[in-house]
């Protein structure tokens, strides 16, 4: 299935998915706090309200902080076109290492513009972030590299093929889906990492890198944190699906969505079950993960 | 016989003129020129012969003389550097008379009287074949060097001298102890008949000499001629009289006396050697030779006095070359000991300027010299550079020979000692350089402004550093394959 | 053994004509000469090497041999042009022409303190000797030009000597550099021990006997490179050079001894073993790995860029490393994608670093500190500087679609492919951990950058100097634009570079498919969607801003009234978490001491310290250097006056010797 | 051959007189037992000389007798009365120390002999007087007694020389008489040096050149 298809099908799923998504965690957890909750389609009413505001920016702000939202969101729309997290195959036949370090960049851009307000909230933000990714980026790439060693390549179509019925597949994927789950929350900030809802800025790390940011400019980040969280979300189903025996398209279609709307739940679960960790102590979490992904490793380094 | 006559003329007309001369200022400049001709007549009838492919070592003696290669390469060297350091001296005495206490117009001839004999003294030696002879000269280039030493008649001057002549003559006569031992020698091997002081005659008959004999000659000679080359227990005197003999004199003291006695050392190794004491040679000569070198490197390190540095450094490069003669790699050894010579007459003299300018020896005194003599103080950062055997200077061309003769050997203990020696060296004398040229000068300095800093002050230097830059990066070919060709 | 060929000696010697002569001719100029015509001869020496490095691709290789008298003794002035001799040539000429713009701007602010005779002499002299390093053929020549290249680089990095740590620099880095000398030394004369001969071509040693002069060879090449643990001299005399001399010497030098690695060791090495292999990847992965910690935690700017330098001089020894192992069993296309990996970062790390020493360089023009603390809010009065750093720092982070993230990714590949090919489990498990240590590195690395450039660039002013910072000068500009372009052309040409480098890494054996098949990212598909949606965002924002204008206000302060600079986070205090949790390699410690009475609960004032502490330095190196200071210290009191001592020590120097003799038969 | 009466005679001589210098510090007595000692070595000299017909060897002899027994002893008599020197204070210990020092320095020596089977037997007393020159030398603090020391050690060496089967090539042994002449004359202007320079002549004082 080339590009011609593939493409616009992405570009649809980009514009809603992911907001989707976000209204759906929120609605999760609400009614797991035996709360109503706004309705699933609020995130889109937060954004359009956004947009049609014009956004307050400090005075010591300076073209960086203007233009990093928009090039993390593009970093991440790009990403977005490359992993294959529909099940579809991507319009752009993307690249492990591409992926991980193009959603670097747009991390990159983000912490500069925190900088940029000389807000000491934002600094400690992107300072946390970064901490953060120190080790959740090597857990990532190592899960999936030793997928990749596997699949004797790094490009995501090859590498998430896998060969159903091998034990041995099934075993890594198991080891990798832990090891980007936990990275995957360290990255995007959920509990027990963070606590995308909390309003006290010390115990912030994503909020307080946006602390900054109103209006159009948020609407953007917000967008983009939505978007980066349904593909690495997306991608981890395509992990798990690993596993599974080869269906048609349209079946892996189907399947990744349910396992999108799986991976919500539990999200939202955990966010409700866990309280948030000490910041000393999201090493130790974090550990977990690489500890799995070094597992992998070993594993195809004795098995592959 | 003319080779030898050619020799003569000159110093001995020095001599006269410094008995005559009296007025100041004339007998500077008339010895420059004598030395000059003399340097053209020496060039013009020794100068060939390194190229006489026909010369080996068993040319017949003339009077317990032999020009072999040895003698007549070291011949050239000795008049090189007498040319440079009498010629400096002009620009250096004439600055001289200029300090608080000028010297006496005695002095000075008294200084061109014995400097010329001194020279005389150093040709007797590189040319003897007969060890008594040798002997004789190397005395005499001690008693005609003290003079020298005591020039400036200062307290520390004349301490220096004291310990010179005595240390020297000490050794000297241990030295003959040797001679007469392997005279005995040679009486007993029963082929040469009432014995024989001739390098040549005893080395052609080597075998016959009784091992004993051979080897405590050796140790005796060793012990007096390793004193006067400045080997590592009995360097004791070098520091001293080096640093306190004018910078004139410690060129021809450092550039050519050191030589000397290294190519006494070097003839009576090979008469060793012949004798088939190679091994009494390796575990005697080889351990002082780097015992010397790594004790003169580390001493480089903290030392205050400029002179003295540098006689440190003469004392390293003496360990490298009494290392290639235990080795007996002869084309190290020659190009080490010209290279030397070249590039350590040429820091003296230098230093001798610094000295006039700034009136200390204490580097700790001399600063920011970059700022205000920059073309001066580039001079000294290169030589010093060469001292240390950098490339393209030739003195690394020299050191490397040496080297990849030891590594040849596979010898590696001895290559790595040796370059890790040279490497601290180098550094130490980095530092010392690095403490003079660099940093701000404190005008407050007590510099004096010389009116005429005469061009041969700083020309002679030039000169020379440009010859070790030749001798490195343009060496005649034709010339290395005949010192080579002395070893086959 | 080639025939020598006249197009390639006329570039040769027309830079070398340029490069020598000029400067000579500034001798004869005043003390504190700046003049144009200078930096644009520099400029013209430095097309030169760039057309003669473009010539080594054009013929097989060539020979040239310096006519008579001209010669070292035992051997003559030999050098070899051959493709990976074009390749570094090419790196020095565009490098060194693409600096020469900003040199007279920079000059201007230090000409009044500094010879500038000496330096326009010294830093043609390094140009030169650089390029004639890449080009030796044998060891005597190799040595020569080497120690050439030292001595010049000694000379500028204490071009401004007046300040005691610079000289001390200076003088570290001589003695590092006199090391790295030494060890080649021993190497070299071990090797022609071996094999006869002083040309590089002719040394042929496999197995252990290549281990020896292997290793020593090697130990002066890493101290040349700034390789852990020789790395010391590194960070210490590029912050006291100035910064056109730093770039130079950070961004090509460093390389040149990388050509000699890969001369000698991975292409029809010299040295053949595969723990060389072994050795060099893991050296490298913990440089890399060091460099960066270390980076992290700096407050000199420049220090910091030198600490980078040790980082990707790691990743480079990575890809050289894996070379030689994946080469040793057998032809493998690994091993020339890792080879190629490794030449690709040279370049690419000898542009970026150019880049960033230049901004570091203009900064401290402009702001008059390199302190990051002292730093900030330069992004307004420096935009060029900012925008031309920034790009810098993206493409040293690996960030795509810049050139860094090229060379990283091929990096990447051949971790992965040796993780493949090989079947030993201990070689496949160790490539993997590459893998995650080079991502480690990454994050790392944009994290410093974070730090950097928000630090220098973003916020308020954290000084007067930085708020009265201004602009560098065109010529400044200029270079550092040359730069940036280069940086992002690389980066979206690597195909091109990649069919470069195929002709270099030629004579690796290699089993089937070429290098180009390897490259097989859709950058074109990236490049469009990124310029798309960038530029679509761009219209919609301006229509939307033209719409609804922004309204400016205080940053948020949580109602304190407004916030001065010292209310911003400081370089230590943004890397303070990721530097504690690697606190055992740093040493870092923090401090925090309150002042008044009743301290604990209503302190005064508060002042917290973290220190961290280059172990090497302070453990090893230190120590030692003082040791023997201590030696020399002593050692003097062997000359202790006394002549009767003096003639006692005669004696018993004689009665040993004759025990000697004595105990020989 | 075996050597002379003579000789030996006047090597045991030579070193007994050598050993009464390392007991007395008077300056004036051991300049004269060196006199003594030069003297009784010349008329050797000259005996071995007439023994084997060599009359070069008895110039040489009536050489040694002149110089070494008559002009260089009045000398230095001469000069340590100029600089008014009586008698020595000793380096590190008294006299009969050192005269056991020497006893075993002696002994020591004799040892070399099984060290060196071939050597000739003329070399122990030879090396034995050195050895005591050595001594005197390190042990006096006068530079005029160090110049005697030098002396001592010289006729040690001298001793040896004449007590080889044929003496050395006279060129050789005049041109040593003459060096160790001049040498001595030099080393005695420049104690006078010291003394006006210094107002002492303890060279043990001499110690400003250090490092």
């Amino acid at each position: 299935m080339n590009w011609m298809y593939s493409l616009p099908l992405y570009v649809v799923h980009i514009l809603i998915i992911p907001l989707l998504l976000i209204g759906f965690i929120r609605k999760v957890k609400a009614r797991l706090q035996n709360r109503r909750g706004p309705s699933i389609l609020q995130p889109f009413w937060d954004i359009a309200k956004m947009l049609s505001k014009a956004e307050t920016i400090s005075k010591t702000a300076s073209g960086t902080f203007r233009m990093a939202p928009m090039v993390n969101l593009s970093a991440v729309f790009t990403a977005a076109l490359m992993v294959p997290w529909l099940g579809v195959p991507s319009p752009i036949a993307g690249d492990l290492f591409l992926v991980v370090y193009l959603l670097a960049a747009g991390k990159f851009c983000i912490g500069l513009a925190a900088l940029d307000t000389g807000s000491a909230f934002g600094a400690l933000g992107a300072s946390r972030e970064a901490a953060v990714s120190i080790h959740a980026e090597p857990a990532l790439v190592l899960g999936l590299a030793a997928l990749a060693v596997h699949a004797h390549s790094s490009k995501f179509s090859t590498l998430l093929a896998g060969t159903p019925g091998n034990e041995l597949t099934t075993i890594l994927a198991a080891l990798v889906v832990v090891a980007a789950w936990v990275a995957v929350i360290a990255d995007l900030s959920r509990m027990p990492v963070d606590d995308p809802t909390t309003h006290l800025e010390l115990t912030m790390v994503h909020e307080a890198l946006i602390l900054e940011n109103s209006g159009r400019n948020l609407a953007l980040i917000e967008y983009a944190v939505a978007l980066k969280t349904s593909i690495l979300l997306g991608l981890i189903g395509q992990i798990i699906l690993m596993g599974a025996p080869r269906h048609s398209i349209g079946t892996t279609y189907l399947l990744t969505l349910l396992l999108l709307a799986i991976a919500t739940v539990v999200l939202a679960v955990s966010e409700t079950v866990f309280v948030k960790l000490g910041w000393k102590r999201v090493p130790n979490l974090q550990s977990f993960g690489t500890g799995a992904a070094i597992l992998a490793c070993l594993l195809v380094a004795l098995k592959g | 016989m003319t080779l030898l006559a050619v020799l003569i003329p000159c110093p001995l007309l020095i001599c006269i003129l410094a008995l005559a001369g009296r007025r100041r200022g004339v007998l500077p400049r008339l010895a420059a020129v004598a030395m000059g001709i003399h340097a053209l007549i020496v060039a013009y009838f020794w100068l060939p012969r390194l190229h006489d492919s026909a010369i080996r070592v068993q040319e017949l003696p003339v009077h317990g003389l032999n020009a072999d290669t040895t003698g007549t390469f070291f011949v050239l060297v000795i008049t090189l550097v007498a040319l440079a350091s009498f010629t400096h001296a002009t620009g250096f005495f004439a600055r001289e008379s200029q300090v608080k206490r000028p010297p006496a117009d005695r002095h000075i001839s008294q200084f061109y009287f014995f400097a010329a004999l001194f020279v005389l003294a150093m040709y007797v030696v590189v040319l003897a074949d007969n060890l008594g002879y040798m002997w004789i000269g190397m005395e005499a280039t001690t008693l005609l060097s003290a003079p020298l030493v005591y020039f400036h008649r200062s307290r520390h001057s004349l301490e220096a001298t004291w310990k010179y002549l005595i240390i020297c003559s000490v050794g000297i006569a241990f030295g003959f102890f040797g001679t007469a031992l392997i005279y005995t020698a040679s009486q007993h091997s029963g082929v040469l008949g009432d014995g024989s002081l001739s390098v040549l005659a005893l080395t052609a008959h080597a075998h016959q000499l009784p091992a004993g004999l051979v080897r405590m000659s050796y140790v005796f000679l060793l012990l007096g001629y390793g004193t006067k080359a400045g080997l590592f227990p009995l360097h004791n005197w070098l520091p001293d009289a080096h640093s306190e003999a004018p910078a004139p004199a410690s060129a021809l003291l450092s550039g050519s006396l050191l030589n000397c006695a290294l190519v006494a050392i070097w003839r009576v190794s090979g008469l060793a050697q012949a004798a088939g004491q190679g091994a009494l040679v390796r575990v005697t000569l080889l351990p002082m030779a780097v015992i010397t070198v790594v004790f003169a490197s580390l001493c480089l390190i903290k030392q205050r006095d400029i002179k003295r540095l540098l006689a440190y450094s003469s004392m390293e490069n003496v360990g490298i070359m009494a290392a290639a003669i235990s080795l007996g790699s002869w084309p190290g050894f020659a190009l080490q000991a010209l290279n030397h010579s070249v590039c350590k007459t040429a820091v003296f003299l230098l230093a001798g300027n610094l000295l006039q300018r700034f009136k200390t020896k204490d580097i700790g005194e001399i600063k920011g010299l970059l700022n205000i003599q920059p073309g001066h103080t580039m001079l000294l950062l290169l030589g010093l550079a060469a001292v240390a055997g950098t490339p393209p200077f030739g003195s690394f061309l020299a050191e490397w020979q040496i080297l990849s003769s030891a590594a040849d050997q596979h010898r590696l203990w001895l290559v790595l000692i040796l370059a890790a020696a040279l490497a601290v060296a180098f550094i130490a004398l980095a530092l010392q350089a690095g403490s003079i040229a660099f940093g701000k000068h404190d005008a407050s300095g007590k510099s004096i402004e010389t009116a005429d800093a005469s061009a041969s002050l700083i020309l002679v230097p030039g000169v020379l550093m440009i010859v070790s830059l030749c001798l490195g990066i343009a060496f005649p070919m034709k010339a290395l394959a005949l010192i080579e060709g002395v070893l086959r | 053994m080639f025939p020598s060929s006249a197009s390639i000696t006329i570039p040769l010697t027309l830079a070398a004509f340029l490069w020598m002569a000029a400067p000579l001719a500034a001798l004869f100029s005043a003390r504190d000469t700046n003049s144009r015509r200078w930096s644009v001869l520099f400029f013209l020496g430095a097309l030169c090497v760039l057309l003669a490095g473009i010539d080594c691709f054009g013929h097989p290789p060539v020979r040239i041999v310096l006519p008579a008298p001209l010669g070292l003794g035992p051997c003559r002035f030999a050098f070899r042009c051959d493709p990976l001799s074009g390749w570094f040539l090419g790196v020095i000429g565009g490098v060194s022409a693409m600096i020469a713009p900003y040199l007279r701007g920079y000059c201007a602010h230090i000409r009044a303190r500094v010879d500038m005779r000496l330096f326009w002499c010294a830093l043609s002299g390094l140009a030169m000797s650089m390029a004639l390093v890449v080009l030796a053929a044998n060891a005597l020549t190799f040595l020569v030009v080497w120690e050439l290249m030292s001595l010049t680089s000694f000379l500028l990095v204490a071009t401004d000597h007046e300040p005691r740590a610079n000289r001390r620099a200076a003088l570290i880095y001589l003695a590092a550099t006199r090391f790295s000398t030494a060890f080649l030394a021993v190497g070299f004369l071990w090797t022609h021990a071996l094999t006869g001969s002083w040309e590089f071509g002719a040394w042929r040693l496999a197995g252990p006997a290549a281990l020896v002069p292997g290793l020593f060879v090697l130990a002066g090449l890493f101290i040349k490179a700034g390789v852990f643990p020789f790395h010391l001299w590194l960070p210490i005399a590029h912050p006291s050079a100035p910064s056109p001399v730093s770039a130079l010497m950070s961004g090509v030098m460093v390389k040149v001894a990388i050509a000699v690695l890969v001369r000698l060791f991975v292409i029809d090495p010299a040295f053949t073993n595969s723990a060389f292999g072994i050795l060099i990847v893991v050296l490298g992965a913990i440089s890399a790995l060091w460099g960066v910690l270390f980076a992290l935690v700096q407050h000199d700017l420049k220090r910091l860029l030198a600490y980078h330098t040790v980082e990707n001089i790691g990743l480079i020894l990575m890809g050289a490393g894996i070379a030689i192992l994946a080469g040793s069993h057998g032809p493998s296309l690994v091993a020339q994608i890792a080879l190629a990996a490794a030449l690709f970062h040279v370049l690419n790390h000898a542009l970026f670093k150019s880049l960033l020493f230049l901004g570091a360089g203009s900064v401290d023009v402009g702001a008059g500190t390199r302190d990051l603390d002292r730093l900030g809010g330069l992004a307004k009065s420096m935009p060029w500087t900012f925008g031309f750093f920034t790009l810098g720092a993206a493409s040293i982070c690996a960030l795509p679609p810049f050139n860094g993230f090229a060379s990283e990714w091929l990096l990447y590949q051949s971790f992965l492919g040796s993780a493949c090919g090989s079947t030993a489990p201990i070689h496949r498990f160790g490539a993997l951990l590459l893998i995650g240590l080079l991502c480690l590195v990454g994050a790392l690395a944009v994290a410093c950058f974070t730090k950097a450039v928000g630090v220098v660039f973003q916020g308020m002013p954290r000084s007067v100097g930085a708020q009265k910072a201004h602009e560098a000068t065109s010529g400044m500009i200029v270079s550092q634009a040359a730069l940036a372009a280069s940086c992002v052309i690389l980066g979206l040409s690597a195909p091109a570079v990649l069919g470069i480098l195929q002709v270099i890494t030629a004579p690796l054996p290699v089993a089937g498919a070429n290098l180009l098949a390897a490259w097989n990212l859709p950058f074109g598909a990236l490049v469009t969607s990124l310029v798309i949606t960038l530029l679509a965002g761009r219209v919609w924002l301006r229509h939307s801003q033209s719409r609804l204008p922004e309204r400016e206000f205080i940053t948020w302060e949580c109602g304190f009234g407004a916030l001065g600079p010292r209310a911003q986070v400081a370089a230590t205090s943004f890397v303070q978490p990721i530097a504690s949790m690697f606190c055992v390699v740093l040493q870092y410690a923090q401090s925090l001491e309150s002042v008044g009475e009743n301290a604990r609960l209503f302190p005064d004032e508060l002042t917290a310290h973290a220190t961290t502490e280059p172990v090497l330095e302070t453990r090893v190196y230190g120590p030692a250097a003082r040791w023997l200071v201590q030696i020399g210290d002593q050692i003097l009191k062997f000359q202790a006056g006394s002549i009767h001592l003096y003639l006692l020590t005669m004696v018993v120097t004689l009665l040993i010797l004759l025990a000697i003799g004595g105990s020989m038969k | 051959m075996g050597l002379p009466q003579s000789f030996e005679f006047g090597a045991v001589s030579a070193a007994l007189l050598a050993l009464w210098m390392v007991g007395i510090t008077d300056f004036r007595a051991s300049v004269t037992l060196f006199g003594i000692q030069s003297f009784v070595l010349g008329l050797v000299a000259i005996a071995i000389g007439a023994r084997h017909g060599e009359p070069l060897l008895i110039l040489v002899g009536v050489a040694v007798i002149v110089l070494k027994g008559l002009i260089v002893p009045y000398y230095l008599i001469y000069a340590g009365r100029r600089i008014g020197c009586r008698r020595d204070s000793l380096m590190p210990v008294s006299a009969p120390t050192q005269f056991f020092i020497a006893l075993s320095l002696l002994s020591l020596v004799l040892l070399l002999r099984p060290l060196h089977a071939e050597l000739p037997t003329s070399t122990l007393p030879a090396v034995g007087i050195l050895i005591l020159g050595m001594m005197l030398m390190i042990t006096r603090r006068l530079a005029v007694s160090q110049i005697v020391g030098f002396l001592v050690l010289e006729n040690g060496i001298f001793l040896y020389t004449i007590g080889q089967s044929h003496s050395m090539p006279i060129v050789v042994e005049i041109g040593v008489l003459m060096d160790v002449l001049s040498c001595v004359m030099l080393a005695g202007l420049l104690a006078f040096k010291i003394n006006k320079t210094f107002e002492h002549i303890d060279v043990a004082e001499l110690t400003e050149l250090i490092g």
